[in-house]
């Protein structure tokens, strides 16, 4: 049948599956990363990601003049006002990367970088809330 | 089945019809670059000719196809409109109806159409069980999408005093927020 | 196994988490011994208010995401139709360029979804093989997809008065690879698939549907077209740059010479779909004309005349599971829509689920309701905002699972006659 | 009887200790063949697999692991059930001459006792189903007894043949094991038999799947359809103990297979340098291996899980046709 013999081949090509962070998961993931940074192990970097990836959002604080327009278009309400300075506050963990605050900002202040690995225990972390 | 263009399908109903046929519109657009045309007839109608009105479009299309009852509350009155397709499997020739009737507030009643239509039975009971319009014959009135423990009366799509307002639980830190919006 | 005449049938609730079952939704089966007498779908699970918050939370803008999010595998059908019926109900046509850019984002979808949905039916029929074979193949258009829309899932390409970004003619070479990816792997992807003899065995003459049925339940989609009815809203009505090319709706008979409306013809129907589709944006890449890409670039503006529209709108599109369609009536100097109204094509398919399941074994059940492709997150969208859920009235499923073990060991010691 | 008198005098000392050290063995190769197989079958299907030792690991976590009983079903036999299957089957491999040398009990024991011995640990499984009263569980139940009663007869049919043709050649009792191997099947028929005996092992390949409760025949188990069916109240060390004793009866179903098909040894032609033992035991793992790897791991990636009525139409019908058809070149042969 078709099927053997796509299997028997397949059993002498190397697995399909990308092996990031590393082939088998490490007991623990602490250790593992002090490894990596001490360079005694090697990191699989995951698949690249194309160019016009839509990460982790990018402001720039100057450009801002704090019209409140991509306000009135995030769908998630991710955006706050901080009227005193008359910037804007991102949490990006309310963020649904859909990058239409990007269109709609007059002075192309908020822009998408490709940084996709922002798990973090606390939704409010430093990393997590973009303000400058 | 020989394809009748809009104006023709509109004689037809008003000829049957007679009083209860209220008016009509018909929309059309030419669509991308080979500017074919896009068709679609909207017709209103009494709720007396309602069941008439089907059986008239049985006739002109074996079985038609019915998409979806999409009711809107307009204040005092609540509008169904049944989003009907015929000629389909004809290229370019599929032509949607909109048979649309309005109901007074105050009698939410329609006969049902699944004697005709086995298929309208989800759409008949979600439209009774979201915009509270009793559908008169329906053989199974159960809740479709809503849990058994949902409070009677009170029917998520109104926007009167039936609508789930009280029920809604907004975030603490924004109910002078909400409180705004509403007013 | 007892003599079926005198036992009481007993139900086997299948749902609303179940490893045949990973959707949201309850199957009562009532069942004779191994053999299913009659079927209740419960759905009603996985509720969100989608159309309460389009009605009353979000702007016309701000839906497209909303609409995006009402299924995970098919959030292109979804925009596109609301973006449609949107524009219709505000008079703005889109330019042509972004017609074809929509519809090359609608026929990578549907390749992505068939493929998804060929590697959860085999492994529902047990066979990981096939669905580790079928996932893999299917990571070449979801890279695709990424190349062009930025993002695997959440695509958000589309706007009022067109598309959010071009497709420019370095890209093209990336697309073609793709595209020759597929036309060379696909004769062996058929062959794995259809003249498997154990797949045969499992899907032949299994969940069949009637043409007559099919067209008195109202089927849409490859659940329609494997029955022999030939509604295909590509084909017949000319919405988008689907009125350039003349597509023909794919019937089992193509292929197979017959039309039988089982588990196997849905397996040939989107198996060709996904051919088709290829070449859909084949023809698309070659026939797309120049131009802008949306109406009106000033998002600003677009909120400005939306404010002041008035009227309504309904958008029709063929999503890879059949027809979807979204109702829209704008109101002036209204923010938010006034009324919404989304129908997914699984919503009518699952009527016609009863008719599909009875008759069969229980062994039958996921493979056969699995065959229609259903989407539970698409067909609970509407309304219910808080849920005050009392566990006493509902009938959970410990309770049903508690009273069929009773009604067993009633049944094996022969009290229950 | 006769034929006990050439087994070696076995004192209860040997005995005891020689179960314990197979138990063991059979314990550890099981569990090894049942990692490879998983490795083996998650690279044909081009992923990477979890690492070897994985089942290790898995029996770990179970013994660990709180074990449920269900109030609603017998709980005394819901127990009792994993330790018989588990006991049964490395009696199994006690009977069986395992590693190339003679078996342990060799003239206390023969083919039709390991026939009987085979059934046990699915009956257990069937009680254990029964005991534990969650729906899934009945019908997986009912579905394991059908499977049970369907593969007995090609199962039967093969190994009486077998035994038949052997029989033929000499007069000392065809069903112990040692008579096999003294006289293998390949070296006594002619063209036509090898045919026959082809069709035999082809017929008890087939057979091993369901045995094993393998993919296509794992109906009683199967995951999509009855949520494990007959293991889905089992949890902890019940569910670790059925594991091993089905790990030890791949292994015991396998390693019958070879001692039956190719009772060769390697020793013989390597000469006096290496130990005779070590090169039969790591011929014999060999052997096993390949074995394993058509009937069990092949089967299982390649094909879908058929339906209980198919599956018993299969073997009841399709497979003693085989057996028989074999049975008949076997007897052609001899006659020409």
């Amino acid at each position: 049948m078709e099927i053997v013999k796509v299997l028997l081949r397949q059993l002498l090509q190397t697995p399909a599956t990308n092996k990031f962070p590393a082939k088998y998961a490490p007991k623990s993931t602490i250790q593992f990363l002090d490894k990596v940074k001490k360079g005694k192990l090697r990191l699989i970097p995951p698949i690249p990601v194309p160019p016009k990836f839509r990460g982790k959002i990018l402001y720039d604080r100057e450009k801002c003049t704090g019209c409140q327009l991509c306000l009135k278009v995030c769908p998630t309400k991710a955006i706050e006002f901080i009227p005193e300075e008359k910037k804007v506050k991102i949490f990006v963990a309310r963020c649904c990367f859909c990058a239409q605050c990007n269109d709609i900002c007059p002075t192309n202040a908020l822009s998408m970088t490709d940084e996709f690995l922002l798990s973090s225990y606390d939704k409010y972390a430093d990393e997590l809330v973009v303000t400058k | 089945m020989e394809i009748l263009s809009p104006e023709e399908i509109v004689e037809r109903f008003e000829a049957a019809l007679g009083s209860s046929f209220i008016d009509s519109k018909i929309y059309q657009r030419e669509v991308a670059v080979k500017k074919n045309l896009f068709q679609a007839i909207r017709i209103y109608i009494k709720r007396e000719a309602f069941r008439q009105a089907v059986d008239l479009i049985c006739k002109l299309q074996e079985y038609p196809h019915l998409s979806i009852i999409s009711s809107s509350d307009l204040g005092d009155s609540v509008e169904l409109i049944y989003h009907f397709t015929m000629y389909y499997g004809h290229h370019l020739k599929e032509l949607s109806l909109g048979l649309c009737v309005s109901l007074p507030k105050d009698d939410l009643k329609i006969p049902t159409i699944t004697d005709i239509i086995p298929g309208a039975i989800f759409t008949e009971r979600e439209t009774r069980e979201m915009m509270g319009v009793e559908v008169v014959g329906i053989p199974d009135n159960r809740r479709l999408f809503l849990p058994q423990d949902f409070p009677e009366g009170v029917y998520p799509w109104r926007k009167d005093e039936t609508g789930p307002e009280d029920m809604l639980r907004v975030l603490p830190g924004r109910q002078q927020k909400w409180q705004q919006a509403k007013e | 196994m007892a003599a079926s005449k005198g036992i009481e049938r007993y139900t086997i609730p299948v749902g609303p988490i179940h490893p045949a079952l990973k959707e949201p939704i309850r199957l009562d089966l009532g069942v004779d011994g191994e053999e299913i007498v009659d079927v209740d779908v419960i759905m009603g699970q996985v509720h969100r208010g989608i159309e309460w918050l389009g009605m009353n939370r979000n702007n016309p803008i701000q839906n497209i995401y909303l609409a995006e999010r009402v299924c995970g595998i098919c959030n292109i059908c979804h925009p596109f139709a609301y973006v449609m019926a949107v524009e219709q109900a505000a008079g703005i046509t889109p330019p042509e360029r972004s017609e074809y850019i929509r519809v090359i984002t609608a026929e990578m979808e549907r390749i992505h979804s068939h493929l998804l949905w060929a590697g959860v039916a085999a492994h529902e029929i047990g066979f990981d093989s096939v669905f580790y074979l079928v996932w893999r193949v299917r990571e070449e258009i979801m890279d695709l997809i990424e190349y062009v829309t930025g993002n695997r899932v959440t695509k958000a390409m589309f706007q009022i008065g067109g598309v959010r970004r071009d497709i420019s003619e370095e890209q093209f070479p990336r697309i073609r690879r793709s595209l020759n990816y597929y036309k060379a792997i696909f004769g062996q992807l058929k062959t794995v698939f259809l003249d498997d003899r154990t797949i045969r065995m499992r899907t032949r003459n299994v969940g069949i549907l009637k043409t007559e049925d099919a067209l008195k339940l109202l089927a849409v989609g490859p659940t329609a077209r494997a029955s022999g009815v030939a509604k295909d809203v590509r084909q017949d009505q000319a919405y988008s740059a689907y009125a350039d090319l003349d597509i023909k709706a794919i019937t089992p008979d193509v292929l197979t010479g017959s039309i039988v409306g089982d588990v196997y013809d849905r397996i040939v129907v989107r198996l060709l779909e996904v051919k088709q589709s290829v070449e859909i944006i084949e023809r698309c890449l070659e026939e797309m004309p120049a131009g802008a890409v949306l109406v009106e670039p000033k998002i600003a503006k677009v909120l400005n005349t939306l404010k002041k529209a008035e009227g309504e709108g309904v958008g029709r599109a063929e999503a890879p599971r059949g027809e979807v369609i979204h109702y829209v009536r704008l109101e002036a100097g209204r923010e938010t829509l006034a009324t919404w109204k989304i129908r997914a094509p699984t919503y009518v398919n699952l009527v016609s689920i009863p008719t599909i399941l009875k008759g069969g074994q229980i062994a039958d059940v996921p493979i056969a309701f699995a065959s229609i492709d259903p989407c539970m997150s698409c067909t609970n969208r509407a309304v219910v905002v808080d849920r005050k859920t009392n566990r006493k009235s509902m009938m959970t499923y410990e309770e049903l699972h508690r009273l069929s073990v009773e009604k067993t060991r009633k049944l094996s010691n022969g009290l229950v006659k | 009887m006769d034929w006990s008198s050439n087994s070696y005098p076995l004192s209860i000392v040997t005995m005891i200790g020689g179960s314990i050290v197979l138990a063991l063995l059979g314990a550890f190769f099981g569990l090894l063949y049942r990692g490879i197989d998983r490795k083996l079958a998650a690279h044909m299907q081009g992923r990477i697999g979890p690492p070897i030792i994985q089942p290790f690991r898995d029996i770990r976590k179970l013994l660990a692991k709180e074990s449920i009983i269900p109030d609603g079903g017998v709980s005394w036999l819901f127990q009792a059930c994993p330790f018989i299957g588990l006991v049964v089957s490395i009696l199994l491999l006690i009977y069986i001459p395992v590693f190339g040398q003679r078996a342990l009990l060799e003239g206390y024991g023969d083919l039709i006792l390991i026939l009987y011995l085979l059934i046990i640990p699915s009956l257990a499984l069937v009680a254990g189903g029964f005991a534990s009263g969650s729906p899934f569980a009945t019908v997986g139940a009912q579905r394991e007894m059908v499977i049970m009663m369907s593969y007995e007869f090609p199962l039967a049919v093969a190994i009486i043949a077998l035994a038949w043709r052997i029989g033929h050649v000499t007069d000392i009792n065809p069903f112990i094991f040692s008579t096999v191997a003294q006289y293998p099947i390949w070296n006594q028929v002619g063209p036509v038999g090898v045919i026959g005996s082809l069709a035999l092992l082809f017929t008890l390949l087939v057979v091993t799947p369901g045995e094993v409760a393998k993919v296509p025949f794992d109906i009683a188990e199967a995951e999509t359809e009855i949520a494990g069916g007959l293991l889905v109240e089992y949890s902890g060390r019940n569910l670790a103990l059925f594991y091993l004793a089905d790990t030890i009866k791949a292994f015991a179903m396998v390693s019958l297979i070879v001692a039956l098909f190719f009772p060769y040894n390697l020793s013989p032609l390597i000469g006096i340098g290496v130990p005779a033992v070590v090169v039969d035991s790591l011929f014999f793992l060999l052997k096993v291996l390949l074995v394993m790897f058509i009937s069990v791991i092949l089967i299982r990636t390649a094909m879908a899980r058929f339906k209980i009525s198919q599956a018993s139409y299969i073997y009841i019908m399709a497979m003693t046709l085989v057996g028989l058809v074999g049975l008949m070149l076997i007897h052609v042969d001899m006659v020409v």
